[in-house]
């Protein structure tokens, strides 16, 4: 859609919203599809297609097609959602497009097949809403994302976009920006859990004309993804919460730091970018305020250390990404040696909704230190994945239990790793924790930028500890040497311990090293690195003890420490395990019990994942 | 015209007359070792000391011959030894040079002598003299510059 | 136009245009005379007056030796013009300190030989392409081959001659001397103040024009000369008795190339033979 | 007594002439060629070394009489301290007959006469002079430089000459001439030559001069010269001058000289040198000090001279236009050419 | 002005040093091996962390990077800030485990290489070389590959960088000797031997010549100094404190006027390579006498260890070979070099202070020790058995079985000796210093055929020459030894001091006088003169104006030996007392 003419006053943007809204509004229905990344790797972009010819042959022109960001309920896409009744369907295939059409949409009919089956109360659900993934959630950050196309800004402004900003240029200064946001209690979502509005001041205050906002898109950890859905399904919320900061600090120029893995968000953006720009949105004098402001995107590489702000700073500079020893902090000397603000994604996508719905309504979701949303990825063996929104001082059970449906396979829970690789493990004993910074910071987790990964009983902790550490070993820049060696060493210990070559005293030694790394490290990917370790080792020694002592994986993961044999009660002789078996050393006939050759194991655990009737026993 | 005393050309009883340039620090030194080693050479010989043996001018040699010598020598300290250095070497170069025009004029070289006698070379100084002054009474009177003397010009 | 003709026109427009811009005070040339043995020198100070200059064969004279005449300085600034044998001496008197080089101008000339028979010089020229000049003016011309060969014929010829047989020749040759000094005065190279003749106190060279002062004059001439003379043979051209002084000339010339591998005047900076040493040097016929 | 008499030579009158000459003791001086193209007056004993065709003698008859070189005096310390002076003995004892100079030589001798025979007689010269006939050869070629008539002379002028010889020229002559006796020694020497010459034929003349012209007039010359001490023009028509005594030296009617002292230790002579006022060293004082420190104010001299000092002191120019200065000046100046603009000049 | 307490002393520091800066100044020693003056801080090793136990964020912080902060209360040594050092120290160890400065620092701290993963890289990533290829060289040829423990130190592209200047900048601030540059510069730079060890070492470009050296500071080699070659580096000049770099300064001729010059050029050594029977240059345990002394000097290249150059261990067996081209008519020098006999003894006593099991024998013609003691001195050598002493000479050197045997007849016992030697020392013979001839012909001063300098007079004027005002001293005049050079060079001062504490300068009245009036200034003469006696001089006119330049001779420097006076074609030079009319006199006397 083309904007010809720019956004001169808040009045001007009013009316456009005016438009905006009518438009949607005269549609009679409007069909939702999930374009995230991941629906699309389903198919959801044959879906659009399919929707608009089976539309236009129909000739429905009352009714909308919409490619949204991500739905978050990634599990179960490419998910369609049929406003105005929030019909929501499943797992949709562009076969099921003339069924929905001809049911949903011509006709007022479910397509049963097609809807939310919860797999524990095996309950069928109509409406999005009621989806127990969606039920408990709160969406703030998410507010948008699967109700508005990200490349069209029309439908943007019309659920309120860039209002809060032109109410922050045009009534307020830039103190009273700060202020509100300090009010509002917003803390940095990267991890840190930074006060926004203090960092914000912190940068204000300092003296330079030129300064900086840099948004970290750089979203490194593993199995994280709620940045890259919030550029990628809403990503004029992030500009504009950018456009608000770089007003209340005195900046004139942002850089948007995305990870060049995040080719959509890339796109969605740069489009986003544009379209901003054509309407006076960024640019010379916004809004007639005297205040110029514009965006670049900077590609990132994808290093995880680059999500560090110093070591993201050196990588905007074209440096090699490694951080620097602060003070200075980015907030004094920065990007180009000037101040420069960096805050997450999901931060600034804040932004813009405590202005225009002020800090008092947004300090009033969440606990008395972390206000607010927070965004979990939630992946592992869960039955529902994907990205949930909660408010603050939600439990962990009811995000792996309410929200992540339980356990796969009814196995045991053994522990939820939050933060990222440089997170904790928290045991089930503390399943009722409530997340907020502090408490997952006092149990040896932390918030991180919101990775939540679900472990049952069949995980082995030395070996997830080891998997972590290996991520870090990988991800260290190598700059300073307690990260560089001391992660190095601490990840060759681990494999002795699984490799069953674990010695007394290893367990100490990890902990003097994961001391020593923790607090020499240069920046915060060495000090943080230590938790996977250090909160294994407190909440699961028994395990280490195990594998030291016994050479025993309890898990039966560690394929060094465990010889697999075949319970002859249990196997019934489907002989999945023999047909996945890489070194033939199944036997036996169909129906009857098989049996495995241990000269020819190589304790590969293929089987113990295959078997359906947990027949393969571990010694 | 008035007679020469000295010249008389019987060569029984002739004597040759030299004229020789001797430097002051080796050539003479050598002539006044000879005295002094009561080494005997011929009378013959006319001595006139300069410091140096670049010190002597061609012009000195053809004036000696003007005046009616019948060979002039001049000796010098032996090459690098010049107690000023490069003397020596200058002197070694010119006379060289105005012998071979001497010569080319006509002039018999053998007539004008040059040779390195050090301090030390008493017995040098003094076999030497009578050498040349054999070689003198030899090659007989040297006409060619007293003859023009007394010659007017012959327009 | 004859090349002669062009040359002339050359150096008129040359000379013409460095006095009327005031680059020089004078212009030192020839001037080609109809009926005349020679081409006179010509002094010009005007752009007018440098019509008068050309070059042709009977442009004899080596106009260097003008250069330190003291009329001539007082003059100012002098432009010569130099066959490439004159820059010869021009290097020689550059060489010692006679003149200063931002004291003249030089004028080249490509000369193919000056005299009806081309002179002897001119036969061996091997600088007929003027060097170091400042203008070069005329056509190319050749140098003539085998130059090095006959360059001390004159000399060769006498050397080979017995003893006698050439104190026999100088002694007529050198009778013939009247002591008019006209080999000194043209040549370039005897810019003393006080010529040695003139030096009475002593006096060792007599002035009587008997064959003892003869002989002298002559020895100290060509000893004076020795590794300095351009072998320009002015001397003996202007001798109005016709003594051989060239051969002399050679003779030390020839000596001074077998010796010392030297030939004067090839530049300005050089050093010349009788103002250094080598310990190398002969000891031949040394005692 | 007339001396202008004509007598006719047969054709060997002159080897008879100097077989006859020489046997009477005389010392017979005629013009030979020694290098090619060379020619100057020597003593011969036969009519075969006398040169035929020449224009001049390369030197001027002037060095017979004024030698380049004389001994005047001998002089010896004694072993007592005095100094024996022993003055050389007068030259030439014999009778000399010069036999065929050029009538511009034969005239250069008037003006050396005036100069060795005037307030100071010179003996040396004067014994020379007395005892010498003059037998001139008329000219029959002049050469380009030639420039007798334009200083009163003519190539068949008899000034100065004893005898003047006309050649019959043609090819019938047979080597016959005329001679015309102009003075008494004249007359003398044609008596000595016997048969060898009769008196010429009635009626017979000499051949008439061949052409010269005139070139500038001496007496706009000598006006000039009187009001020209101090032009402009001695500068610039001095500059090529080289200053070398080459104009002086073989000049007929240049006659100054030097007196050097020769010496060795003990003892010497003194002698008298041709000397030439072009050179700088000629008017140099003993204190340093030079009346004429410049080329040009030498070469002025010598014109003033020869030009106007001369002939106010004795009434006639010191040159007889022989062009042998010309001949021989390094630079090629010529005094005539001088002369002419001098002419020129004076007349505007 | 911020104040801090470090280990429990206050301490003011300028805003904007770091901790490390203020804990140096304060005289605290915090150690470091990442941190170099000359280049940016990089925090990396964190060998250097402290404590920060009060006035902010509690914790360990780099002191080289971690700047001042107003009221910080730090300690250095704490156990926590020990414990750390120690762990890191561990880890470089296991990394590095042959980095000597690793090994050093480890025992100082007790840090136990803990059994880990060992490597055997000498790299320990302090980045020192990154960055001051490109902070202080502005190059950028070297950088960081990779990340974490693949990080690596390489060339861009892991190609020989196009950009490298080959400055070695990078091998020189290398704390642990880990960078060769040769493997990746384009144009490596060629190691400088160090002359004064008789470059049995090399030095910098940047160098003091040598020990003792006055003004005992620092010169650059233009000819290997990096910046001279490429225009870049410059390293120098960023981290001289002092700033005393200036890479305009030349090499500048100083022009003084003197009253009298001391020729003090000493000698040089024969080079002994001429015998191919001694091996020298082809063996590596065939040495000369000079580089022996350095190999013995407690600041030559092995600090005073004396050890085999082909094997680096003390050689057990010695032989010391006399007069190398001294004494020797044919092939070589037919005077005595004097001091070798000398010194000889005294590296046989040398030999055996270092090598106590060790034999030396010496090789020699005539023991020459005329002079005070000397004979004793030899005597001692001798009868303590710290040298056997053999007459004769060598016949040939040749290696065998990693030793050098060493052929060579004793003419005392009229037998052949063979000795499987570990080491030779040659004592070549004494030559004057190179360049002596063309200073002599400077200074127009004779010398002999080997190159020593003429006295004036060998018995009464020996430190004389020739040209007044200039003296000899030492070995420039014939070989000599320390006292006989020390006795001459007093001598030789004592002659200019008689010289220039007078106000005029006495001397013999021969020499020569310009007749400014003729002089053609033609300077001929110039040419002719040995001791540079004469030079222009200007003639003015009452109005001070220039007329004329004439010669001028000097007459301090003029011997008034006439090669001018001949050279002078107008006869416008006399030489007092020979002067031409009295030599004319002296002539015309010779026809009497």
């Amino acid at each position: 859609m083309a904007v010809a003419t720019q956004l001169r006053t808040p009045e001007d943007l009013a009316n456009l919203r005016e438009q905006a809204a009518t438009r949607r509004e005269s549609k009679r229905m409007a069909i939702a599809i999930c374009c995230g990344t991941g629906c699309r790797a389903q198919g959801s972009m044959d879906l659009v297609e399919e929707f608009r010819s089976r539309l236009e042959a129909e000739g429905l022109s009352d009714v909308e097609v919409r490619a949204t960001g991500c739905h978050g309920f990634c599990e179960r896409g490419p998910l369609v959602v049929i406003y105005p009744k929030e019909i929501f369907y499943c797992g949709v295939q562009d076969t099921d497009v003339a069924d929905i059409v001809d049911k949903s949409i011509k006709g007022d009919e479910l397509v049963e097949s097609l809807l939310f089956r919860d797999p524990v109360s095996k309950n069928r659900f109509h409406l999005e809403h009621e989806v127990p993934f969606y039920a408990k959630q709160q969406r703030i950050v998410f507010r948008n994302n699967g109700k508005i196309d990200p490349v069209v800004i029309s439908d943007y402004i019309a659920v309120d976009g860039y209002v809060a900003l032109a109410k922050a240029l045009t009534q307020m200064t830039p103190e009273a920006v700060i202020d509100e946001v300090e009010k509002s209690g917003l803390r940095g979502r990267g991890g840190g859990g930074f006060p926004t509005g203090r960092k914000w001041r912190i940068c204000h205050g300092q003296p330079g004309d030129q300064k900086y906002i840099i948004c970290n898109g750089d979203e490194g950890d593993p199995g994280a993804f709620m940045d890259r859905s919030i550029m990628e399904g809403d990503p004029h919320s992030v500009l504009e919460g950018m456009t608000i900061g770089a007003y209340a600090i005195g900046a004139s120029r942002a850089y948007m730091y995305v990870r060049a893995e995040y080719p959509l968000a890339v796109a969605n953006l740069e489009i986003a970018l544009e379209q901003s720009r054509a309407l006076g949105l960024l640019g010379e004098d916004i809004f007639g305020s005297g205040f110029s402001f514009d965006v670049e995107i900077v590609r990132g590489a994808g290093a995880f250390v680059c999500g560090e702000e110093t070591g993201l700073i050196s990588s905007i500079q074209g440096d090699i990404g490694s951080p620097r020893q602060r003070p200075p902090y980015p907030a004094e000397s920065g990007l180009w040696d000037k101040p420069t603000n960096i805050n997450n994604v999901e931060t600034w996508a804040n932004i813009p909704v405590i202005i225009d719905r002020g800090a008092d309504w947004f300090a009033s979701v969440g606990t008395e230190k972390s206000k607010g949303t927070k965004v979990f990825s939630l992946v592992g063996k869960v039955q529902n994945t994907g990205l949930v929104e909660v408010p603050m001082g939600t439990t962990l059970r009811e995000i792996v239990y309410d929200i992540g449906g339980g356990i796969l396979k009814k196995r045991k829970f053994k522990a939820v790793q939050t933060g990222g690789p440089s997170g904790g493990c928290i045991p089930e004993a503390m399943l009722d924790l409530p997340v907020d910074f502090e408490k997952l910071r006092d149990v040896g987790a932390m918030m991180g930028s919101g990775g939540l990964i679900v472990m049952d009983e069949r995980t082995c902790m030395v070996d997830v500890a080891k998997y972590f550490l290996a991520f870090l070993v990988d991800e260290s820049c190598g700059k300073c040497t307690p990260c560089r060696e001391g992660l190095f060493q601490m990840h060759a210990i681990l494999s002795r311990i699984t490799e069953g070559r674990g010695r007394e005293g290893d367990i100490e030694l990890l902990q003097r090293l994961a001391a020593y790394v923790g607090e020499s490290s240069l920046c915060q990917l060495g000090g943080t690195a230590p938790n996977p370790v250090l909160s294994t080792i407190r909440y699961f020694r028994d395990e280490y003890e195990a594998h030291i002592d016994h050479k025993r994986c309890p898990a039966g993961v560690c394929t060094s420490l465990v010889n697999f044999g075949i319970d002859s009660e249990a196997c019934k002789g489907c002989g999945l395990c023999l047909k996945d078996c890489p070194t033939e050393a199944i036997s036996g006939e169909k129906k009857a019990p098989h049996r495995i050759d241990e000269t020819v194991c190589v304790q590969c655990g293929v089987c113990y994942e295959a078997c359906p009737f947990d027949a393969i026993t571990v010694e | 015209m008035i007679q020469t005393k000295h010249d008389q050309d019987d060569t029984a009883q002739w004597q040759p007359r030299i004229v020789a340039f001797l430097c002051n620090w080796c050539s003479y030194a050598g002539a006044d070792l000879a005295g002094m080693s009561r080494l005997s050479y011929p009378a013959s010989i006319k001595i006139i000391r300069l410091p140096c043996s670049g010190k002597v001018d061609p012009m000195f040699v053809l004036k000696s011959f003007e005046r009616g010598a019948d060979m002039v020598l001049v000796s010098g300290c032996h090459p690098g030894d010049c107690h000023y250095t490069s003397g020596n070497y200058h002197a070694r170069r010119k006379l060289k040079a105005f012998r071979e025009l001497m010569s080319f004029l006509g002039v018999d070289p053998r007539r004008f002598k040059f040779s390195w006698v050090s301090a030390a070379e008493g017995a040098k100084w003094s076999k030497l003299v009578e050498e040349i002054t054999a070689e003198a009474r030899e090659l007989g009177p040297f006409r060619t510059f007293p003859e023009a003397a007394k010659t007017e010009a012959s327009q | 136009m004859s090349p002669e003709a062009s040359t002339a026109q050359s150096l008129a427009q040359t000379a013409a245009e460095m006095l009327s811009q005031g680059q020089v005070a004078l212009v030192i040339g020839y001037a080609p005379t109809e009926g005349k043995r020679l081409s006179p020198p010509v002094f010009v100070t005007t752009p007018e007056e440098a019509q008068r200059l050309g070059f042709d064969s009977r442009c004899f004279g080596n106009l260097s030796v003008y250069l330190w005449s003291p009329q001539v300085r007082q003059m100012g600034k002098t432009a010569v013009v130099v066959k490439g044998c004159d820059v010869r001496a021009v290097n020689v008197l550059l060489r010692e300190n006679v003149i200063k080089r931002e004291d003249i101008v030089l004028i080249g000339v490509r000369c193919g030989g000056v005299g009806d028979l081309p002179a002897h010089k001119c036969t061996v020229c091997d600088c007929r392409d003027p060097q170091g000049c400042d203008v070069v003016v005329g056509d190319a011309v050749d140098q003539p081959d085998g130059a090095a060969e006959g360059r001390y014929s004159a000399a060769e010829a006498l050397e080979e001659k017995s003893l006698d047989e050439r104190r026999e020749f100088w002694q007529r040759q050198l009778d013939k001397c009247i002591r008019c000094y006209a080999c000194r005065q043209v040549c370039p190279l005897c810019y003393c103040k006080r010529c040695i003749v003139e030096k009475s106190t002593p006096q060792w060279v007599e002035t009587s024009a008997h064959p003892r002062g003869n002989l002298s004059w002559n020895v100290v001439r060509a000893f004076h000369l020795a590794g300095r003379c351009v072998g320009c043979g002015e001397c003996e051209r202007v001798c109005p008795m016709n003594i051989p002084l060239g051969a002399i000339n050679q003779k030390m010339a020839k000596l001074m190339e077998d010796e010392y591998d030297f030939r004067s005047g090839m530049s300005p900076e050089e050093k010349a033979p009788f103002t250094t040493f080598s310990t190398d040097d002969t000891d031949e016929g040394i005692l | 007594m007339p001396t202008n008499k004509l007598y006719e030579g047969v054709s060997d009158w002159l080897q008879s002439a100097v077989e006859t000459l020489s046997a009477a003791g005389m010392t017979v001086i005629a013009p030979t060629q020694g290098e090619p193209g060379v020619v100057n007056l020597t003593r011969v004993t036969s009519a075969e070394a006398i040169a035929e065709r020449y224009d001049n003698t390369l030197l001027p008859l002037k060095g017979q009489f004024f030698p380049i070189t004389e001994t005047l005096l001998e002089f010896e310390r004694c072993e007592d301290g005095d100094v024996e002076i022993q003055t050389e003995p007068l030259p030439a004892p014999d009778e000399v007959i010069v036999l065929g100079c050029r009538p511009c030589d034969a005239a250069a001798m008037g003006t050396m006469d005036k100069v060795f025979q005037w307030d100071y007689d010179d003996v040396r010269y004067r014994a020379r002079r007395d005892r010498a006939t003059l037998v001139a050869f008329a000219c029959t070629t002049p050469s380009p430089e030639c420039f007798c008539t334009s200083v009163g002379g003519s190539p068949h002028g008899d000034e100065g000459s004893d005898v003047l010889v006309f050649g019959l020229g043609g090819d019938d002559s047979g080597g016959r001439v005329l001679l015309k006796v102009n003075t008494d020694k004249g007359r003398q020497f044609i008596d000595r030559l016997g048969d060898r010459v009769r008196p010429a034929s009635e009626g017979v003349q000499p051949p008439s001069p061949p052409e010269l012209a005139r070139r500038f007039d001496t007496d706009a010359v000598k006006a000039w010269l009187d009001e020209g001490f101090d032009s402009d023009f001695w500068q610039q028509m001095a500059l090529s001058c080289l200053g070398c005594g080459a104009c002086s030296f073989l000049c007929p009617t240049c006659h100054c000289f030097d007196i050097v002292d020769e010496a060795t230790w003990n003892r010497g002579q003194r002698r008298r040198n041709w000397d030439c006022c072009s050179f700088s060293l000629f008017t140099l004082h003993a204190s340093g000090h030079n009346p004429r420190p410049e080329q040009f104010s030498r070469c002025r001299q010598r014109i003033m001279h020869k030009f106007k000092y001369f002939p106010e002191r004795f009434g006639r120019i010191a040159c007889v236009g022989c062009g042998r200065c010309i001949r021989a000046c390094a630079a090629g100046r010529s005094l005539a050419e001088v002369l002419t603009e001098v002419d020129a000049r004076q007349k505007g | 002005m911020i104040n801090l307490t470090i280990d429990n002393q206050q301490i003011e520091a300028e805003e904007g040093k770091t901790l490390l800066a203020a804990a140096t100044l304060a005289g605290i020693d915090i150690p470091t091996l990442c941190y170099h003056p000359a280049v940016p801080s990089a925090g990396a090793c964190r060998i250097c962390v402290v404590e920060i136990t009060g006035g902010g964020q509690p914790g360990l912080v780099p002191a080289c990077a971690y700047p001042v902060q107003e009221g910080l209360e730090i300690q250095t040594e704490s156990e926590r800030v020990v414990a750390s050092r120690r762990m890191t120290l561990a880890l470089m160890l296991a990394r590095s485990p042959g980095a000597t400065i690793i090994q050093e620092m480890a025992q100082e701290y007790g840090a136990e290489p803990v059994p880990m993963d060992k490597g055997d890289d000498d790299c320990i990533m302090c980045g020192l070389c990154v960055r001051v290829c490109q902070d202080v060289i502005g190059q950028s040829a070297v950088c960081f590959e990779g990340r974490g423990h693949e990080r690596k130190i390489t060339t861009p592209y892991d190609k020989q960088s196009e950009v490298c200047l080959g400055c070695g900048a990078c091998a020189f601030i290398c704390p642990t000797g880990a960078i060769d540059p040769a493997d990746y510069c384009p144009h490596p730079l060629e190691t400088i031997p160090n002359d004064f060890n008789c470059g049995l070492d090399t030095r910098t470009p940047i160098h003091i010549p040598f020990p003792q050296a006055v003004p005992n500071k620092p010169l650059i080699d233009r000819e290997n100094c990096i910046h001279f070659i490429t225009g870049g580096c410059e390293a120098c000049k960023q981290i001289c404190p002092a700033d005393a770099i200036d890479f305009d300064m030349t090499d500048e001729y100083v022009t003084e006027k003197v009253g009298a010059i001391v020729v003090a050029t000493g000698y040089e050594l024969f080079n002994p390579d001429v015998y191919a029977e001694y091996g020298y240059g082809r063996y590596p345990d065939v040495v000369t006498s000079i580089e022996f002394e350095r190999m013995v000097s407690a600041s030559g290249p092995t600090t005073g260890e004396l050890v085999r150059p082909s094997t680096g261990k003390p050689p057990k067996t010695v032989v010391f070979l006399q007069c190398i081209g001294s004494r020797r008519e044919q092939g070589g020098l037919p005077y005595c070099s004097k001091i070798c006999c000398m010194y000889t003894a005294k590296h046989a006593i040398l030999y055996k202070h270092k090598v106590h099991d060790g034999q030396a024998f010496v090789f020699y013609m005539d023991v020459r020790s005329g002079g005070k003691n000397y004979e004793q001195f030899v005597r001692r050598v001798i009868k303590e058995q710290m040298a056997t002493y053999l007459r004769g000479r060598v016949a040939k050197i040749f290696p065998s079985d990693g030793k050098l045997i060493v052929r060579g007849a004793d003419t005392l016992s009229g037998t052949q000796v063979e000795i499987a030697a570990e080491m030779v020392v040659l004592a070549p013979a004494m030559v004057p210093a190179a360049g002596i001839r063309n200073l002599a012909q400077t200074l127009r001063i004779g010398y002999d055929e080997h190159g020593f300098l003429l006295e004036a007079h060998p018995k009464l004027r020996p430190v004389e020459t020739n040209t007044a005002g200039v003296f000899l001293a030492g070995a420039c005049h014939s070989p000599k030894d320390i006292p006989d050079s020390v006795a001459q060079a007093s001598a030789a001062a004592s002659k200019v001091l008689g010289l220039i504490s007078h106000q005029t300068l006495t001397r013999e009245p021969t020499i020569g006088i310009v007749d400014e009036e003729t002089c053609n200034a033609c300077f001929e003469c110039e040419g002719a003169c040995a001791y540079g006696a004469i030079g222009p001089k200007e003639l003015k006119d009452r109005k001070g104006e220039v007329t004329a330049v004439v010669a001028y001779i000097n007459e301090g420097l003029c011997q008034g030996c006439g090669a001018c006076a001949v050279t002078c074609r107008s006869k416008s030079i006399e030489v007092q007392g020979y002067r031409d009319d009295q030599l004319f006199a002296a002539i015309n006397a010779t026809g009497r």
